[in-house]
């Protein structure tokens, strides 16, 4: 019963953000396209000559996503401060955790989407040609995304409630997701290298401890940073 | 402040233009025509084979993505200088038809990239301005998309157009550069005489389509803003 | 922190809606708020006047939960406001300065969206935006409203569920006649069913009707008491 | 899209600190104001009342240059506000719903900068801040200010240089008694020197001494006047 | 006269959102200690070995510059629109350009503090070397800076008004500056192989022909884009 009631603000909370990002039409479009767009940045700041881009593609792939995702988290909880709305948020009687679930809920379904289509980008623009081993691909991309949502969703919970949210966010966050991004990278790379399985299955592995772990921990530690 | 702001306020008073269904048959019917000639007549090409013949639609379309920002260029400078309703809706349906031909251009480049280079993509000059052409107006459109007040985002993106267009040559140039420091570049080779014929009958045929995607485009925004005319005369009407 | 004399007596806490005793707060070094002690029972509505910057909307934040006493301690029907936070949630209803609301839902969006948090029926919505009188832009989104519809919109809000408790700041401001009269329609019927409310103004004239006495506070104290 | 019957005249005009004729606005297809007709002579302070929603801000914004009509016209002492929008802007002063500071800047600093732009020297600065009885707090950064001590900053700027006409939104909400002392002291001080001020207002009571008539805006025209 | 009032403005302009930076607890220092740090993402995204990363040194740089400055753009609008003090900033009386000219001195001013941190960093990160042409070098840096701040500055005053700043931007921003960055890289690239000038110089003159035209057009321009 009590379950239900909080399912239910888990959704509440998840379509709202989904609702305003659509609404709002600078949402999921214009971050996906600025994703695309950091993309090709990045491919012209590494020179023309077209090795240094194939060996540089996989880790241009997940900056861009990093770069764009962080707007994402901030803007989930911007809504929220615009107008003052968290302050009736947190008025709400009930248990903290469905806020920070439906946020999450909402933040992983927008940065699948912009990852897939960053990924098409990637493989075009750096010519990458897909690998036999791509399942275990799929899998990186999966833990990758989880490990950004859930630390990128937390942080913004806090950070966007300060001033300078844009710059206090990545400032907080990136450092974080050191681990996540040479995980991620390194056994993308493996992978495309069409390498020996073991070699990024050591990476696979820390990706899905370093997600298990930070998801107890930051749904843990919610109950603490929401408080006013 | 603004020139002519009187002006400003001022909405069309002449009729929306009615975009004949003429000009729409004659358009398509052109491209039919030019692309069954040029196909017949061109030669298999050397390397590529009928491949080549993709070429019929490609470089015309990046002409005329050339063409229709040139037109946004001119009806975004005499909007800030006019200040008229009429010159932004030009100006904004010229900008939508050129990114769809810029859109057409990049992805029949790469269609035909693939077979021709073994590739999609290559960071060719010509290639990735064209690639920045786009993002450059994409972001126009969503600036267009994001702007509520129709005044503000008449003059926000006139001035946008005018400094995006004349940021076109200087990417053209600097990617030319850029590639040209390192190593030739692997563009497109420049045209047999062989194709000349066919590829200009494209590029008229294309021109006709084009004006009309943009009367229409304009058309609909007109009819658009009558709606509202309409609804200031209920408005106003009754006192 | 607490000193001896601001400790609460916790018996016969029952029949008082809010008990403050030495409510201290400072923000850095500035005490703004230096031992307020105040009770308000059931069923009453009592009016908070004071000067700008006396510490009206402090003194509501720290009955709505959304800030801590630096001293002192209180109560909302018998629930300590710090250790029971989540209790006295339940109970209080807090309208503040700013409405709060999703500029980029519509008025019924906003309202279900807070049906959804509260576990309430959807039904609930439609009669709470005719009963603040904005039934008829209800699918309009509220970026457009004015700050009057904005207002309005809070309090539908804020009745969605029946808080025991409310606690008001400014409510009339920004609102037209018909909004005053159906604020304060709202309430009379709560201190009649029991509950209590109060409420932080300046300018006592719209609520001349429903207070049944107001509180002054300066220099950071309850000084006056009508 | 004006009409002949909505072109402005613009002869005889130069007795009228602010006059609108046949004024429109429109925002997307919704018309909230379907032409409103007004004058305020020189030396008048007149109220403008109207339920929620009913477009007096918007009519403020526009003379205050801040929107531009949909239709008719408008002028401030005998300055079209489309046209000689710059013009207008030396003439009127816009009191708005938000104070419009910078947090993160002292009361003081606040108001040189607007010194700086607007050629004044910084004397006059310390002058206002007296005035409102902010002096006190002059240094404080505004963030930590209350919901009236904002207002009161705000007006402090308002009166820094002193503009001919008044726009004033809601001036007397978040004001306590002596704020309300105060504005009616600065509208009498610039009726009586010749100057206008146009006053939008839900509570007649704290404007009682300063207004003389007041016009009630409904369904996007003037409708009652008294 | 009067210029004297409006450099009064301008002045006024730029001590102001220099002040507030200073004071705004997530200021200067962060925007500048996040450009490091996106600096170091992309030293570990491209990969371990030493060869790669001098080459991308340039590209990383700049980009790290290009990726905190648009923060710190959005940031010198954002504080008028915080508690609506943009519309005040708009009734006074007189020009608007120097509304414009004040935040881009003070963008100016705070980009090339930012820059001279990231260069340093990206010295000791990267093992760049600095060659005998520095003075030039120093003049890449200069005209690429202005480009970046005199674009960025008047984008900023649109997107900052609209809502999803932070996205539309950098969707505006980045496009338009590809010449900076291409210009900026190749010709930096170009001096640090201690090149023969005329190499460069072509760059140069290309960036300085940018900022004029940009300067120019975008002075013209902000009149009409301010209008309320
Ligand atoms: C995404 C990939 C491509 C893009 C964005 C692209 C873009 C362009 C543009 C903008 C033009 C007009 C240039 C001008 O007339 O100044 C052009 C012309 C041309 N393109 Fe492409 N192109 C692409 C791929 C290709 C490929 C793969 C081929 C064939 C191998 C090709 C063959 C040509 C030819 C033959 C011309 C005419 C050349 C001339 O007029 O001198 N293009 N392309
Ligand atoms: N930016 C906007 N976009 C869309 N609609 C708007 C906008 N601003 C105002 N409106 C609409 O215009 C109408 C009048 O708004 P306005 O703020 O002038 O009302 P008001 O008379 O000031 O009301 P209040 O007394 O509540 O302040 C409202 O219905 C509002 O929905
Ligand atoms: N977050 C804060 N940081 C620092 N000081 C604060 C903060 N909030 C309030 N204050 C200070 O506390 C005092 C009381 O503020 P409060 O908002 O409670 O006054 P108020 O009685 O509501 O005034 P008003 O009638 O103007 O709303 C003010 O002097 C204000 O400067
Ligand atoms: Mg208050
Ligand atoms: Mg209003």
């Amino acid at each position: 019963m009590a379950w239900r009631d909080d399912w239910r603000r888990v959704r509440a909370i998840a379509r709202k953000d989904v609702t305003t990002e659509l609404r709002a039409k600078a949402g999921f479009n214009s971050v996906a396209s600025l994703a695309v767009t950091i993309l090709i940045l990045l491919g012209l700041a590494l020179g023309p000559d077209a090795e240094a881009l194939r060996n540089a593609a996989v880790g241009a792939v997940w900056l861009a996503t990093l770069f764009s995702g962080v707007l994402a988290f901030n803007r989930s909880f911007q809504v929220e401060l615009e107008s003052g709305a968290l302050e009736p948020l947190l008025q709400y009687p009930g248990p903290r955790w469905p806020i920070f679930a439906g946020k999450l809920l909402g933040n992983l379904l927008f940065l699948t989407l912009m990852v897939a289509i960053v990924v098409a980008a990637g493989i075009v623009l750096f010519g990458i040609r897909i690998p036999d081993t791509w399942p275990s691909l799929l899998g990186v991309f999966a833990l990758g995304i989880v490990g950004l949502v859930v630390l990128g969703t937390f942080y913004a919970s806090m950070t966007s409630r300060s001033r300078a949210r844009e710059v206090l966010l990545p400032l907080l966050l990136f450092p974080m997701l050191v681990p996540v991004l040479l995980a991620a990278t390194t056994a993308s790379k493996a992978l495309l290298g069409a390498d020996l399985m073991h070699e990024s299955g050591a990476w696979i592995r820390l990706l899905a401890a370093y997600d298990l772990v930070f998801l107890v921990a930051t749904f843990i530690a919610f109950e603490h940073v929401i408080e006013a | 402040m603004n020139p002519a702001s009187e002006r400003l306020r001022e909405t069309p008073t002449a009729p929306p233009p009615r975009t004949s269904i003429w000009l729409a048959v004659a358009g398509f019917g052109a491209v039919i025509a030019a692309q069954v000639y040029s196909i017949l007549t061109s030669p298999a090409e050397g390397d590529m084979g009928h491949l080549q013949k993709i070429m019929y639609v490609h470089v015309p379309a990046a002409w005329m993505t050339f063409l229709s920002f040139f037109v946004v260029l001119v009806f975004s400078l005499r909007y800030l200088w006019k200040r008229r309703e009429n010159d932004d809706l030009i100006a904004a349906s010229a900008a939508e038809v050129g990114a769809i031909f810029n859109g057409l251009t990049l992805m029949l480049g790469m269609i035909w990239g693939r077979p021709a280079w073994g590739v999609w993509w290559v960071w060719d000059a010509r290639l990735t301005s064209t690639l920045v052409l786009f993002l450059i107006f994409a972001g126009y459109l969503s600036l267009r998309a994001l702007v509520d007040d129709a005044q503000q985002r008449a003059r926000w993106c006139a001035a946008v157009g005018v400094i995006g267009a004349l940021n076109v040559p200087i990417v053209y140039m600097s990617v030319k550069w850029w590639r040209t420091l390192h190593q030739p570049p692997s563009s497109p080779a420049t045209l047999d005489p062989a194709y000349t014929m066919g590829l200009r009958l494209n590029a008229i045929a294309l021109l006709v389509l084009m004006i009309y995607f943009i009367r229409k485009r304009y058309e609909i925004a007109r009819l658009e803003r009558e709606v509202e005319n309409m609804a200031e005369a209920a408005a106003m009407g009754g006192r | 922190m607490l000193r001896p004399q601001l400790r609460p007596m916790l018996n016969g806490e029952l029949d008082k809606a809010i008990d403050l005793s030495g409510l201290g707060k400072r923000f850095g070094i500035r005490w703004v708020l230096r031992g307020v002690s105040l009770e308000v029972g059931r069923g009453e509505a009592v009016g908070l006047l004071g000067p700008n910057g006396s510490g009206k909307s402090t003194i509501l934040r720290i009955l709505g939960t959304l800030l801590n006493p630096s001293a002192g301690t209180g109560s909302v029907n018998g629930l300590d406001i710090v250790r029971d936070a989540s209790g006295v949630r339940e109970q209080v209803g807090y309208l503040a300065h700013t409405p709060g609301l999703y500029d980029d839902l519509t008025a019924r969006e906003n309202l279900r969206f807070a049906a959804d948090m509260l576990g309430l029926p959807y039904t609930a919505v439609e009669g709470s935006l005719e009963r603040v009188g904005l039934a008829h832009v209800a699918s309009d989104r509220v970026r457009g409203f004015s700050a009057g519809m904005q207002r309005r919109l809070a309090l539908a809000r804020l009745i969605l569920r029946s808080p025991r408790v409310l606690l008001l700041d400014e409510p009339y401001s920004n609102l037209d006649a018909g909004g005053i009269e159906l604020m304060n329609s709202i309430i009379l019927g709560l201190v009649q069913s029991g509950g209590a409310a109060l409420v932080v103004l300046h300018e006592l004239a719209p609520a001349k009707s429903v207070l049944g006495r107001t509180l002054t506070l300066a220099e950071g104290r309850i000084e006056a008491t009508s």
